[in-house]
């Protein structure tokens, strides 16, 4: 089996030598938690409610790159597609507490899960409040029944924006939460999948994929989805994934959103748009409207080919903490 | 086989266990690209090779202490779910063991059960969904049956009652983990952290049988 | 031989349903001219120097998700990897024109110079003012001595921000002119190559690579380099990359530059942040400060593996209009 | 073969020479992506086939206006060098033919020399760096000196030439365009460009020794 080709030093160290050059990248703005892969900001003011995200490394600028003004405060790096450890979780947290309590708002997988829980005991022991809102936007992975077995895709940059926002305005912890919770109720994701990408690690590829087919549904560690079925138009391929994004909150006329969709590594900004162009069609006929598009490539599963798709419903409140400017690394806003 | 075995004893079997994992790391990673995100064979890696580092560190070690630096080890190194449940297994597992000075076949039984509780306490799963849990669960029942003959027999009843609920998990639908939303696809593929506890107590037991 | 897999609708229509797409994606900050393909912002201010740019398709975001706020007004879209036809940027430049001219900027490609030399002589047959600024950032395509025989790549984005800021502060051709081509005169940009991109009409890789092989140097459509080689570190990649930046302006201790690392497609974010380390060691060593850093995917090459890394020298004007806030599809700052 | 051609001859003329470019597609996308982007035969074809539209638009066409209008969709539909290049050529081609009923010897000669002239001003190229121009050029210069004996042997001397010097580019050095920077990696190909030239005379010559 071949490896992957990639430009790399050495493939063990991959997390450690990311976070030294994401830190750089940073222009001074966020600064590491010595001896942990942990990124906090440097200017997070007193009295704030923390935002604290992360999870596995290797879907950059997911989450690491999500740490600014109006974003999070701080990020817990996990090994490629790996839940960071509690101990890195604990030492993020203590960095950006500032004595209002503190947020932790990541993916939901049982890796995750169970880290950051482990670390929120810590905190529990230190006297430091900890919340916990989970991610669970793929529509994919579990039907609308068994949402605490959905997994967290997309919806996490919406979710980042929004409870950003809440956490800068926000004094209270509770209201953080709510807002918070308010979001994930309402953002549904959908992905597909093309090709696969790799670890860089193993140098080898996540899943195999026949050259005429790809999967729906697709997980962010390339976990399977709902089909596999053969390549067909972006048309098809969009009617497919708006149905499914519809129909399961369900969205309904007169509703607005928020539109994400997201590259997962080496599809083309101009496969995305054609997909776009349908999307909204489709939402056009169904009366929704979109306050916001973003496309882009924000979470990603290395040099994986595909693409998701993100409806969140707004109200005047999560309108409000979308709009607002942000800045960081990976996502700015005017 | 002995039946039980002092500080370091214990240091030396898990030691044993680590090495065995890390001369699996590749069967570990077919068994998760099978059916997880292929990265449980290099987050064990990271674990075990920690633990080594952590148990050669220890000065005149209890078996609680040795089980204990695994357990730690393990938890900060690996990350992803394995170092979540590996972690609080050999954590929770030693807890219950402190103060002794040797470890026998009942103290291997109670480290299995103590571990199991409070894996399933983190984690939320049972036996049945295809994790880690179901060889772990069999091995800790098993283990108690065996315990009164000592560590060897213990290990060994361990070992392979582990081995069977490894097997066991091919025919399993996941139902947490990664493996989860794969459905009816994950049919067919050992689950890869019931095969970590096999490799974990293999060669615990064949450590005890040369030694 | 087998055509790339990708998600579209007809291949001969990919620009025109990129165009429909990218029109929505915007959200109504941006029209189309209609009848052609290009896009201009909705609302250029009266009595502004207008921005224009463009290109060949295919590198989306760039040129054409570069309209907005204090960027262009305005971007011609030619087919994939070919210059607009001169109708298409007479129509465009005629939709951005607020009366005091307009300033066409664009990469340094015998088929934009000629199709928007052509533009300009309709322009100029309508009485509207039009200057040409050409970015030669590709240290790789000849000598410094030969600059006009240099292509434009990643330099583009620096430069469409700067000079975007500049037209939106300046009320003269000359003064948005005069510091098009100091900027210009400033940067410079190396690309390497891991594996080929594919043109959508065609579905074939744009060239063939061995599995071990990268090429240092290559173009933004294919076109070759400095020098084909084996794959190595990511160390000695960046070494090899900055010792031809530095060299070429050349850049010297107390410089401070802007530095982007632009993903050609296909590169994982962690290969970029790898190098970002590397090439922050670099310059740390030669005492040249860095006062912005951007690393992301904005001037691609279809699903080309590969990126660049552009230096630009700064001065206080030219650290002005980096800084200005901007806002588009492609390109946004706080 | 024919001396001159009316308004009418030329238009089925042409309708020939972008016949021939929409049946050589392929080969022009292999020379391109042999030493450019790879997108040459994909672009004429764009413009050729807007050329057949605009000629099967045209009412009763005099031989500029069947030239002009080749030149006007070619320079609108193509994009890249290769629609300005060649709407360049046919569009300032046509100008001095203005006015004149039939297209003979001499036209032909004026028509090439005229575009190639401007071809030269708009792209700022010369003979010898592998471009079209090296094709265009001595099909001028043959159909010059041919130009007396009629429209049909001005165009057999005009292909032959335009072929040679297609042939001639493999063992030149590209210096503009997107092949430039191929160095001497260049050599050893044909200019896409230049093949095109060769394509579209050669069927026009087809095309009269078939009429
Ligand atoms: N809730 C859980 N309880 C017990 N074991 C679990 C649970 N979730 C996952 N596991 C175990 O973890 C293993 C996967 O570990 P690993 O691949 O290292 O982590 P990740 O799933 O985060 O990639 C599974 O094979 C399973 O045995
Ligand atoms: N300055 C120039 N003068 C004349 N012909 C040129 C010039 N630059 C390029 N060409 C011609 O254009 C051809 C390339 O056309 P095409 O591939 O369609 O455009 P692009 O180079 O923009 O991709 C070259 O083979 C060459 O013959
Ligand atoms: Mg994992
Ligand atoms: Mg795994
Ligand atoms: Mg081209
Ligand atoms: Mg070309």
């Amino acid at each position: 089996m071949t490896r992957a080709k990639k430009i790399l030093n050495d493939p063990r160290r991959v997390v450690e030598e990311m976070v030294e050059g994401l830190e750089l990248a940073n222009d001074g703005r966020v600064v590491r938690v010595p001896g942990h892969a942990a990124l906090v900001r440097r200017d997070i003011p007193g009295g704030k409610v923390a935002l604290l995200i992360g999870g596995g490394s290797g879907h950059e600028p997911l989450f690491h790159g999500f740490i600014g003004h109006n974003l999070a405060d701080g990020a817990a790096c996990g090994q490629v597609f790996a839940a960071p450890a509690p101990d890195i979780i604990h030492a993020a947290a203590r960095a950006v507490h500032r004595g209002r309590g503190i947020l932790f708002l990541y993916g939901n997988y049982a890796g995750d899960n169970m880290n950051f829980d482990i670390a929120a005991d810590l905190l529990g022991d230190d006297g430091i409040e900890v919340r916990t809102v989970r991610v669970r936007d793929d529509v994919a992975a579990a039907p609308p029944e068994r949402v605490h077995d959905r997994r967290g895709i997309a919806g996490d940059i919406l979710m980042i924006k929004i409870v950003g926002g809440a956490a800068a305005v926000h004094e209270s912890l509770d209201e953080v939460e709510r807002i918070a919770r308010k979001a994930e109720a309402n953002v549904r994701t959908i992905g597909v999948a093309v090709t696969a990408g790799s670890l860089p690690e193993t140098g080898r590829p996540t899943f195999v994929l026949a050259d005429d087919e790809i999967e729906v549904g697709m997980g962010a560690h390339g976990e399977a989805g709902v089909r596999r079925q053969k390549i067909t138009t972006a048309d098809a391929v969009a009617d497919q994934m708006v149905g499914a994004l519809l129909a399961d909150l369900p969205f309904a006329r007169g509703d607005e959103i928020a539109l994400v969709i997201n590259n997962f590594g080496a599809t083309t900004m101009m496969e995305m748009l054609i997909v776009n162009r349908r999307v909204r069609q489709i939402l056009a006929g169904a009366g929704i409207g979109v306050h916001r598009t973003h496309i882009g490539t924000w979470l990603t599963v290395q040099e994986m080919a595909g693409f998701s798709i993100t409806f969140m419903r707004l109200d005047d409140e999560l309108r409000r903490f979308l709009d607002m400017p942000c800045d960081s690394f990976g996502f700015q806003r005017m | 086989m002995k039946g039980a075995l002092d500080g370091e004893g214990t240091r030396a079997l898990l030691q044993a266990a680590a090495a065995a994992i890390l001369s699996g790391v590749d069967r570990l990673t077919e068994a998760d690209m099978a059916t997880g995100d292929g990265d449980h064979g290099i987050g064990m890696r990271r674990g075990f090779e920690a633990a080594v580092a952590a148990l050669s560190g220890l000065e005149a070690p209890s078996p609680a202490l040795a089980l204990k630096a695994v357990g730690t080890a393990v938890m900060a190194s690996t990350g992803g779910a394995a170092g979540a449940v590996f972690g609080t297994w050999f954590r929770a597992g030693a807890r219950p063991l402190e103060g002794q000075g040797t470890l026998d076949g009942a103290g291997l039984a109670t480290f299995l059960e103590t571990g199991l509780e409070a894996v399933c306490r983190r984690g939320g799963a049972a036996e049945g969904q295809k994790t880690m849990i179901d060889a772990l669960a069999p091995a800790a029942r098993a283990a108690r049956a065996a315990a009164g003959a000592g560590l060897g027999p213990a290990l060994a009843a361990a070992a392979a009652a582990a081995g069977a609920g490894a097997e066991a998990t091919r025919a399993m639908l996941a139902t947490t983990g990664k493996a989860r939303s794969l459905g009816e696809r994950s049919r067919g593929h050992i689950d890869p952290g019931a095969l970590s506890v096999t490799l974990i107590l293999g060669a615990m037991r064949d450590h005890l049988g040369a030694g």
